[in-house]
């Protein structure tokens, strides 16, 4: 799921690793973004990409489901007034120790991970109360600008 | 050789050193910004990572993020195509600091030729013939000063300039201050850099230039020269040719063996250009480009070299494969630069949804785009669209044949220059070759009044 | 020169003609059926005539309607391309009684190489070596006998025969009466001709042809030769080469020099070739076609000849304009048809709407096709969407780059060849060259076998 | 108007001859006859092509009406029941004494033109009576295979 670190995408016939599995999903997730439709699946050789989009969110509340890498996540939507964190900086992903857990009740700011970039610490902040409904990213996770780390439901 | 190399551009010339690496057998990382998000050349990499969003000081020219992007995916090189941080020495130097081998010359030449006062000394002092001038001038009265020394015109340039910023041509003594305080506003707009030297201005030169290549182990080798006299009044290439018609033979072989001289003289690694200005029997150094040109296709068809690939091969420590005896060039090839522009209207930048596409195909035609019927042109990012290129047995058939292709292509949803360039392709004086780079603007001009 | 030239054809090869017209100056007539009225070569040429309605014999085989639309149109000469009339001597015959230069070799001689067992008596006298093997034969028993003299296996062929039609390899004399009944009544049934001949059968040989060109004025040159050794099991092309890979240097002169000698016995004119069958180190003449081939852009690409312009230019009464010590191929050239067919089911043929077309660019690719994103590809014609021609300095190079381009290359709307023959190209038995044209249907039955 | 003859068609910029007007009309005919429109207009540098669908006619009988050669043929159209003659070969068209005339009653099926292929007659009937509604041919004009020669109205 992660868009580069050790299984680094070598060229494959009709078979995407699991990089570019995440980079196409997130491209797509803009592309259904702006379509309008609420479900967008896309089959390329063996593999299945399939989105769909949350009720009334923002673009980048859309729910990311590679049904090839994990059925289950199909089925997940962020619940309305979700609001997606995302990280705006290329790095690697760092929870902050207790780490952020799906359905855990956030009290005020706080630096919930960091992203780092090159050495340099960029702190993500849950900017206010709320509850954790997804988490995307696991520790040490390589992201991209952009890429959404977990949605809070306030 | 590289196993994965990190592509730090976009648009054509991101494809088009993805081919290169794909040939060689390299994986490739391509960046973008979220206004890119479906260009080609996302599409056509191994691995994709968005860098930031649509302007580039926040995506293309964000070097933390393409050396995150690089590191986090195991790359063990970054090519940074032409524009953006090309030319860049502290990103080739942070690359190397990271372990990734930058592909083009050393940071401290790329400095040195980046800076325009610079690069001229030091090619003066290595004997290439130079524009009689100053150093770094201090003052416009410190610039009258020089142009009275080697007499108008003169040419005021930013030691930082490009793309025809922070440059002033001056005709008389009393329009130099006004010129000079433009000038130098500019180039501390666009650049941060207000330096400025004054230079001789040649009356309707020719811009010629010469492709070398060097590798880490001391081969050296020229690939003839290209003419790009076809400018836009911005001084933007807009045709380009190898060879360059209508050059004597002796004045074409001197141009070879100072570009290779220069090019042992600054220690010069990887493929480069030196830029010429051409007046008469006698030649200027302008500038020397440490990076790919757009316009390289026309030297690859008639030398058949892929400089890209040969750019990777000579970055990852290999001498080169040929000497100067072994090239020899063959036909005569032209390039067109199809730029989403409005010619009708000096040129300006369109942008917009292309919603026809049709490329030309067949014999001796090349086409480099990164574009598709459907593809949005984002406002962020410069105009070329794609590079069509024609290779004939001589420089009348090349013509033809790039006439019969413009006829082919079809791209509607923005204006381009297409149908401006068949209009250039036809014209006499272009036909009769040996055109300077006042030619263009003066055929606008005839041409503005011809409508009005 | 000519001043129109009506091209009899359609598809990829009619734009092919129209592009060296153009490239010459020449205005061009399109001819087109019903099916093809959105087709690019329709819309690329000056002029276009519908002839017919879909179904060939009605329209691209329309003789009196075709002739019609050159007089009509004030055309001075014809291109027939390949196919249809192409090897028509008729056809030829008719242009010529109308006072329209027919681009291709005399009647006489397309009329004696299109029948092959005269084809080949002409080229046993002139010293070509050919197959053992008989003239026609009028009955089954007569080619028992035959078959009996030169010993099993033994190829049953029809005089008329093309395409794989009216011919059957016969191991045993038990065999024999079957396949002689079915083959003639095939070649009966397909070319109102059901002439047989009988010729050793070759185990597994390589098809290489030979490339010449020869004016009206007693000029004569090979342009090397091309390995066609990949073949459906239909023994259509799928994949060619030009040079031929893995071929001894002194058969290779044999070749050039036979194909030489054979053009100036038979007072051919105009471009043509030659098939051989290679056999260890005996080749054998197998037939000659008067026309231009579909695998002629891996001649051009290295030779550096536009060998349509030479067509033209010889049919006007030009000499060639090269000698053959002028010619020197550089590189290494390949050549994948795409075909709108489904390799896992015998390739049978695919109609329908082209919903996304996306061809391949960059240094070293040439794309021929008539196609486009939207194009309907109709029920009535051949298979070939187009052809994608890589270039590169070796053959490792040249494969390499052809793999990339396929990568690149996405077509939707109906199955194709393009990742079949990615999986060709990949094959180490294909990679180390020199297969002879049972290579492929026996990679497609251990395809199978995998699959199943 | 003709797809051939004295003045055949040169390679031009932007402008287009009679001729190709003519081949382009046709093609585009088709492709209105197809797309369920009712008008079509093209614009190409200095020639501008406008189709109009005839009310309830068959794809042949729209009508053609070239703006850059005749405008008042733009206002034109067959009327209902209008039946399409068109020529099944490519050739010259040659007009029967009388020539045929639009407003003609036409009485029986009769020979009213011939197109000559290679010095071959190929006759072109009335097929039954009716009233000439269209005459889109002049003698001695070269046509293609499938051009409509006149409607008549049944």
């Amino acid at each position: 799921m992660s868009p580069g670190g050790e299984k680094a995408a070598r060229r494959t016939r009709n078979r995407m690793t699991d990089d570019v599995i995440a980079t196409r999903a997130r491209a797509l997730a803009g592309a259904l973004a702006e379509s309008g439709f609420a479900r967008l699946r896309v089959r390329d050789g063996e593999t299945e990409i399939e989105l769909r989009r949350a009720p009334r969110t923002s673009p980048a509340a859309v729910a990311i489901a590679l049904l090839s890498a994990d059925p289950d996540r199909a089925a997940e939507r962020p619940p309305d007034r979700a609001e997606v964190v995302s990280s705006d900086v290329v790095g690697i992903v760092r929870l902050m120790r207790p780490a952020i857990a799906e359905g855990q009740e956030l009290e005020g700011d706080r630096e919930v991970a960091y992203v780092e970039t090159l050495g340099i610490r960029n702190p993500v902040r849950s900017r206010g109360a709320g509850r954790v409904s997804a988490v995307f990213v696991t520790d040490g996770q390589p992201v991209e600008y952009g890429q959404p780390l977990f949605t809070i439901e306030r | 050789m590289f196993k994965k190399v990190l592509i730090a551009n976009r648009g054509e010339i991101a494809l088009r050193i993805n081919r290169a690496c794909h040939e060689l057998g390299i994986a490739t990382v391509a960046i973008f910004s979220d206004a890119d998000r479906q260009s080609l050349h996302v599409r056509h990499a191994d691995e994709a990572f968005c860098v930031g969003p649509g302007p580039v000081a926040r995506s293309y020219l964000n070097i933390p993020n393409i050396i995150s992007a690089a590191l986090i995916s195991g790359c063990d090189a970054i090519h940074p195509g032409y524009g953006f941080l090309a030319e860049n020495a502290r990103f080739a130097e942070i690359a190397a600091d990271h372990g990734l081998t930058f592909i083009g010359p050393k940071p401290s030449v790329i400095a040195a030729m980046g800076d325009k006062a610079t690069a001229k000394r030091i090619m003066h002092e290595a004997g290439v013939p130079t524009t009689p001038g100053s150093d770094i001038v201090a003052s416009a009265d410190e610039a009258l000063a020089v142009a009275e020394k080697i007499g108008f015109p003169v040419l005021l340039k930013a030691t930082a300039g490009g793309g025809g910023k922070g440059m002033r041509g001056v005709a008389t003594a009393a329009e130099l201050p006004t010129a000079f305080a433009t000038a130098q506003a500019e180039a501390e707009a666009s650049f941060k850099d207000g330096r400025m030297y004054v230079e001789k201005l040649l009356v309707n030169p020719r811009h010629i230039e010469v492709q070398v290549i060097a590798d880490e182990h001391g081969g050296v080798a020229h690939l003839g020269e290209r003419d790009c006299s076809v400018q836009k009044p911005s001084h933007q290439k807009l045709i380009e040719e190898a060879s360059a018609p209508a050059l004597d033979p002796n004045l074409r072989d001197r141009l070879h063996a100072v570009a290779v001289k220069a090019t042992r003289a600054v220690g010069y690694t990887n493929a480069g250009t030196l830029e010429f200005l051409v007046a008469g029997d006698d030649f200027y150094f302008m500038e020397m480009n440490t990076r790919i040109q757009v316009e390289h296709p026309v030297t690859e068809l008639i030398y058949g070299v892929d400089l890209v690939k040969e750019q990777i091969r000579i970055a990852a420590g290999e001498p080169l494969g040929f000497t100067q005896d072994d090239l020899h060039p063959h036909g005569h090839a032209i390039e067109v630069r199809v730029n989403a522009e409005d010619p009708d209207n000096n040129f300006s930048p369109a942008a917009g949804t292309l919603t026809t596409v049709v490329f030309p195909g067949g014999p001796g035609i090349r086409v480099d785009t990164h574009v598709y019927g459907g593809a949005v042109v984002p406002p962020f990012y410069d105009s070329l669209l794609a590079k069509i290129v024609a290779v004939g047995r001589s420089r009348e058939s090349a013509i033809l044949r790039m006439e019969r292709a413009l006829g082919e292509t079809r791209i509607e949803g923005v204006k381009t220059t297409v149908e401006f360039c068949r209009e250039v392709l036809a014209n006499e004086e272009f036909r009769a070759g040996g055109i300077g780079v006042g030619w263009l603007p003066a055929f606008l001009t005839r041409r503005a009044a011809v409508v009005s």
